[in-house]
């Protein structure tokens, strides 16, 4: 009997340690988003702002961490972690980590499936997730340092709160909102605020003429562009697939394996989706549009990945990859200046993300699916553009407009990017 | 005729065109250049290290006109690359010995 | 008793848990080679041809993708999968996908030891891998729509074909054709396809002069194509690794650890075999061909990575790092213009790496590995030429002179790789 | 009773493959960390040396693997691994490998907890890194093949002896020296071996002007640069995190849990301590200073990873990025020409993290702490200058002034890294 | 002496640099140029948004040569670099005052 | 007013400017050319093919100055530029018909 209860235990542990390994995995591949869209949004701006676009993207991840850890876990899940992160504050040594992680009883007693410090881990990386999203739009243009002040808002606090809304057991959660992996939480979240920081920006100078006319900025360095979407791709592996948060056991595995298929498949979706409109509408296979598209088909199928079929993740992504394209189009006709898409990709893909979920999820309801996304949008776009014009109408938010002709690089960091490379401009 | 050689701020590049443009000059021949002049060129910081960059990017435009209409294509360039501020540049003119344009042969005046 | 059982089938759902997640781990990997071939490929040609020889490879990812999850994988395993993947056409929603897979009961019953949906994500990032290989080889004067065409039919038909033989228990099976991870149904089914696509293109224009004359084409970006090379590397270690296709126990788990040290140790025999021969040879250090090298390695480690000791490794390695060279310098003689050496690293150093096999496996034999090679090559090489050339006599397959000269990005793509930094050539 | 055992074995050969799947996940991470030093350095030095560049770090990479699998292990681990990394020489087969590699009556017995092969890809990885520390440190200066001998003797031997001392069981580690993950043994010994080279180097030419004037010579690819710094915090979690070397029962995991975390946040303080420092100090974020303040905050904490709290770690890597800052400038100051910063990040960072250890772990004490630290710098440095003056006196180490002028590219490689993009300097 | 400067295609400068060596005339200096004149540009579209590119890369070669050998040096330059379409380019000449090569501080024909 | 043109080596460039300077005169136009003369350039190899990249980047610099000091800014360009190997470069001096400075519209020896 006691040998018994000690194999069981055994069995316990090891599965505990397949969670918790399982999920730190997932976490390393969400953090490898951030180098995915370091390179995408590097990319897709002029070589004279990639040097401030690298730095704010590296910035930000090392902000988003701190003030995670400082104070938006504790707010996003009040009673999970038993305010632990908070009491590691008090001590410099690991005494109370340790105290504070489970033990063996817990583990065997049903009441922890993996290492609490691996939860924060993969939560943490989410919320650089949502920042990352933010850099790209506002690129160009934007003091560095009035950036970084609204990137601690919204890790320490306006992320966090509608997390809490939905993964931390709050109002959302109770009513049902279904949002398996974050094309709520985390990508339209960090798509509102980065429309809030557009608006109060103003386009990028040069951008719109007389007239109605929409002039091309070509960003300087597909390649780049190119192996930033793929990084993403990788990183989503990791994003949608660890947010099963369970591995150790046939049914656990079984839907890991389903939602990495569906992430694939969802991406190949929009890619195809947004080339063959692009073919059609262009007469081009204009490649930045293709790379949206398939980050479109990534951002839909977020929210549940474990509902369609593989089939059905395609067309989820299909349709993703068109909806990025009229709204790349239509973005530009109001005058709304993404550089990077971002806002087509994660916010209207995440909207539309949100809004299928009822197609393969039997429980989720059409009309939840809309409050939730509303209340979302809602909450981050208001505190969203109130921080951003608190910093305009104090530190300013807009560099200059000699600074944005000769490149915010030089001014913001001292230093170009291709220093022997770059033709004048 | 007439060698036009400006040198001029970058972003006036476009102006300069459209004003020769209007006396109904349409050939140019644009290269990219480092000026060094009275404007000074800013200071970057690399690892604590400074260092000035000294010249500044300019445009150099040639263009080659006949002789009778050089007086307003320099008044043109001057008015549209002007901006008052120091670094505007300069505008140079030598005398053409002959012109040929290389498809059909011609020359003189109607090659350029 | 009772008690017994149910510990027994806890260990099985969490052997199988890691084995799936082992797959899935390993097949992410493989999936992040697209990016190594991008990137690879980006760097090795001229800077006019980037940003289409970029969509070809994100684009072609999705084509086999779609094709493969539409027909290729059900021609590829008739039984196996028991058409599960066709009938999840059938339906929008995860009933069926569910239902497909496997349940605690076959894994006890020992039917099954990971998720078939891991299988096909495994399997799904292997055909896109074969395909990857075609687009170095035809880049820089090829139409992208041919080429995309083409994509379909291969990752649809004719890789899953000769995959069948060998994996799909098929007649080279049978056989005892020894090809663990695919030096031949992968590496050598791509580099037959590309030499097919070559003969049917032509040179790029420029390549060959007058009296036998060879010309440099630079590639144009190389930290690129070394970033590219590594990102193989490491995704190698997926590719070999996964094709153990179990961890979950002592025997496997020693395997999976041999096969990770033989694929590193054959890559750095390759690139240093690849070094010393361009060293003695030209004087100078070649990166292109050190990369080609590396990767010669690994394409000929492939086929039988459990077979030699590390030293064994190395050492099969450094003779593919020589046959690479060669084999690029010849091909050069013979007028054969593959911008990226992917006939020489995937097609020689494939055949090698089959033909090596009996020396470390002692159930292989010269004679089937011979005959399995020809089969692959025939089947391959003899059905691409047939797509190829229905290409050419229809829509065509190499774009117009003028064309190439301006570059492909252009006229395909509408837009530069590049835009700031292109000097005009 | 035999059920009982059977079962107790099966979870012995699951827990086994858990340790050896998580080593050889942790230990791709740590190869992909070669790919970071590549682009990192790549991005730092002058386009006309980035061939050369390229070259040296995938070059020295199967160099390291090479020597390190003929010598460099059997002196490292002389008892652990029983020679058989050696006797597997005498065969070609693989027949000796499996003899060697534990079986279930070794892992049931508690002899052995992961397979002896996945230790040693994980060991091979790590002595790659620490050359990889070398090559930035002496770029745009040195003979190609120079540089390759070294690498071989500091791979084969430098290396493997200190390693000894602390991770083989050696006198360090008898004493109580405490050192995780390498601080010392890995990133303070290729800071040592790279001071000696630059000193016996000396610097570039025109970094150092008449009257104390320090140069700037600009990295010419900073997105580059950024890339390699995340791939390089992306492979410090296998580097940190594989070093626990077991995760298979619940305090392990959780051992597993806090590395990643305490990894992650170091990292981020690092980055922000440097990010302020420059900000105040030179008034611009200065991009390549605030990737080495991350890249000094993950060499701290790699000394003891598992001591702080996460909060504890954040501090440590905050005070490292303040330091690195310090050491750039005052490297300069003195003369000493280390292009990418590697003496600053992991040679000041190094000792600052050996000893910061007792802060947090109270069984490390200063002095051991110092003790270790000096016998590492005295044994790496003492060695290296000898065999870097011993290249000098014989086949030279430094190219001659015209070759430095137009590039080593040229003369090293024969081709040239942008040959479409470099303007002329 | 004279100083003949051409705007020519790019791909054609091999042939030319080719045809004005036979003439025995070795020194020639080249620069990358923008060139806008009765050749248009070519459309590029970026996310949708139009923007036509409507410079065409040229190369401006400089080749300062003795009077006597000038016309030679002009029609080498104008066979080797005609295709006949558009955009051939121009050829200009202007009478050059003194020469001087720098090594050896020979001054005149000598000097070219 | 003349007009000097000198190509010379890139890494003379710092040398020049300052030699030119100390004469007094400040702006100068430099632009990034290949040059074709009698230095060779060098051999590559890529994958086994030979390729000789014949040209060598060279600095091209403007100067406009007035006539009573050409003689020295020329004297001053040679000597800071000369090396006494091969490719040293060449000086070029043409006639200056007019000159102006835009930001004023100054004419003249005043405006260079
Ligand atoms: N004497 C000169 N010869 C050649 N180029 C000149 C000369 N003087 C000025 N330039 C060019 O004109 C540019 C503008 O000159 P600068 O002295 O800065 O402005 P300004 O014309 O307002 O006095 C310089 O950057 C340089 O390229
Ligand atoms: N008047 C001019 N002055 C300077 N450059 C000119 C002039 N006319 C033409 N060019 C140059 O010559 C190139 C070819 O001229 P273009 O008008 O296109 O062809 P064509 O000589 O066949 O009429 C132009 O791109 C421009 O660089
Ligand atoms: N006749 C010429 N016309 C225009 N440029 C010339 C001429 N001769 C030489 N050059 C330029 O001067 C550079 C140096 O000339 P080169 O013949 O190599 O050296 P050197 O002056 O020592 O004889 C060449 O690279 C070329 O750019």
């Amino acid at each position: 009997m006691e040998e018994l209860t000690q194999l069981s235990a055994r069995i316990d542990g090891v599965g505990y340690a397949l969670d918790t390994f399982y999920l730190l995995v997932m976490g390393a591949l969400v953090m490898w988003m951030a180098a995915g869209f370091t390179m995408l949004e590097a990319g897709l701006v002029r070589a004279k702002n990639t040097a401030e676009i690298l730095t704010k993207n590296v910035g930000l991840y090392a902000i988003a961490c701190i003030m995670y850890m400082l104070c938006g876990y504790s707010i996003m899940y009040p009673g999970d972690f038993e305010g632990a992160v908070f009491r590691n504050l008090t001590t410099f040594g690991t005494g109370l980590v340790a105290a504070v992680d489970n033990d063996l009883a817990a583990v065997s007693g049903g009441d922890a499936s993996y290492s609490r410090l691996a939860d924060f881990f993969f939560q943490v990386v989410f919320v650089a997730t949502a920042m990352s999203i933010v850099s790209g739009a506002v690129a160009e243009r934007m003091k560095l340092w009035s950036f970084f002040t609204f990137a601690a808002v919204l890790t320490a606090v306006i992320y966090p709160v509608q997390g809490f809304w939905k993964w931390g057991g709050g109002f959302l959660e109770q009513l049902g909102f279904a949002d398996f992996a974050g094309s709520g939480v985390v990508h339209l979240c960090g798509a509102s605020a980065a429309l809030a920081g557009i608006l109060v920006l103003g386009p990028r100078k040069g951008k719109y003429g007389p007239g109605g006319a929409v002039n091309a900025i070509p960003g300087c360095n597909l390649p780049l562009a190119t192996l930033g979407t793929m990084v993403l791709w990788l990183g989503w592996f990791g994003f949608n697939g660890g947010s099963v948060l369970r591995i150790s056991d046939v049914g656990s595995a079984n839907s890991v394996a389903l939602v990495f298929v569906n992430t694939n498949m969802a991406a190949a979706g929009g890619l195809l989706g947004a080339m063959l409109v692009a073919r059609a509408w262009f007469g081009k296979a204009d490649l930045t549009v293709i790379l949206n598209g398939a980050l479109a088909g990534l951002v839909a199928i977020t929210a549940e990945p474990v509902g369609p079929s593989p089939f059905g993740a395609t067309c989820i992504g299909l349709v993703a990859g068109l909806l990025v394209f009229l709204s790349i189009v239509m973005l530009d006709k109001l005058r709304i200046d993404d550089p990077v898409g971002a806002i087509s990709v994660h916010g209207v893909a995440g909207m539309y993300g949100l809004l299928v979920v009822p197609a393969s999820n039997a429980d989720a309801s059409l009309g939840i699916q809309l409050l939730g996304l509303l209340c979302i949008v809602g909450w981050v776009f208001v505190t969203s553009i109130g921080v951003w014009l608190a910093l305009r109408y104090t530190v300013g938010v807009r560099v200059d407009e000699q600074t944005e002709y000769e490149g915010v690089d030089l001014h913001e960091c001292g230093l170009e990017a291709y220093p022997e490379f770059t033709t004048a401009d | 005729m007439k060698m036009i050689t400006a040198i001029i701020k970058p972003f006036k590049l476009d102006d300069v065109r459209e004003a020769i443009a209007e006396i109904g000059v349409h050939g140019i021949t644009v290269t990219e250049v480092k000026g060094f002049g009275r404007q000074r060129g800013h200071t970057e910081l690399y690892r604590g290290a400074e260092y000035v960059v000294d010249f500044l990017p300019k445009a150099r435009i040639e263009v080659a006109v006949a002789d009778d209409i050089a007086e307003r294509v320099i008044e043109a360039i001057c008015g549209a690359a002007r901006t008052g501020k120091i670094g505007d540049g300069k505008i140079f003119v030598t005398e053409l010995a002959e012109a040929v344009r290389i498809r059909t042969g011609e020359t003189g005046p109607a090659a350029v």
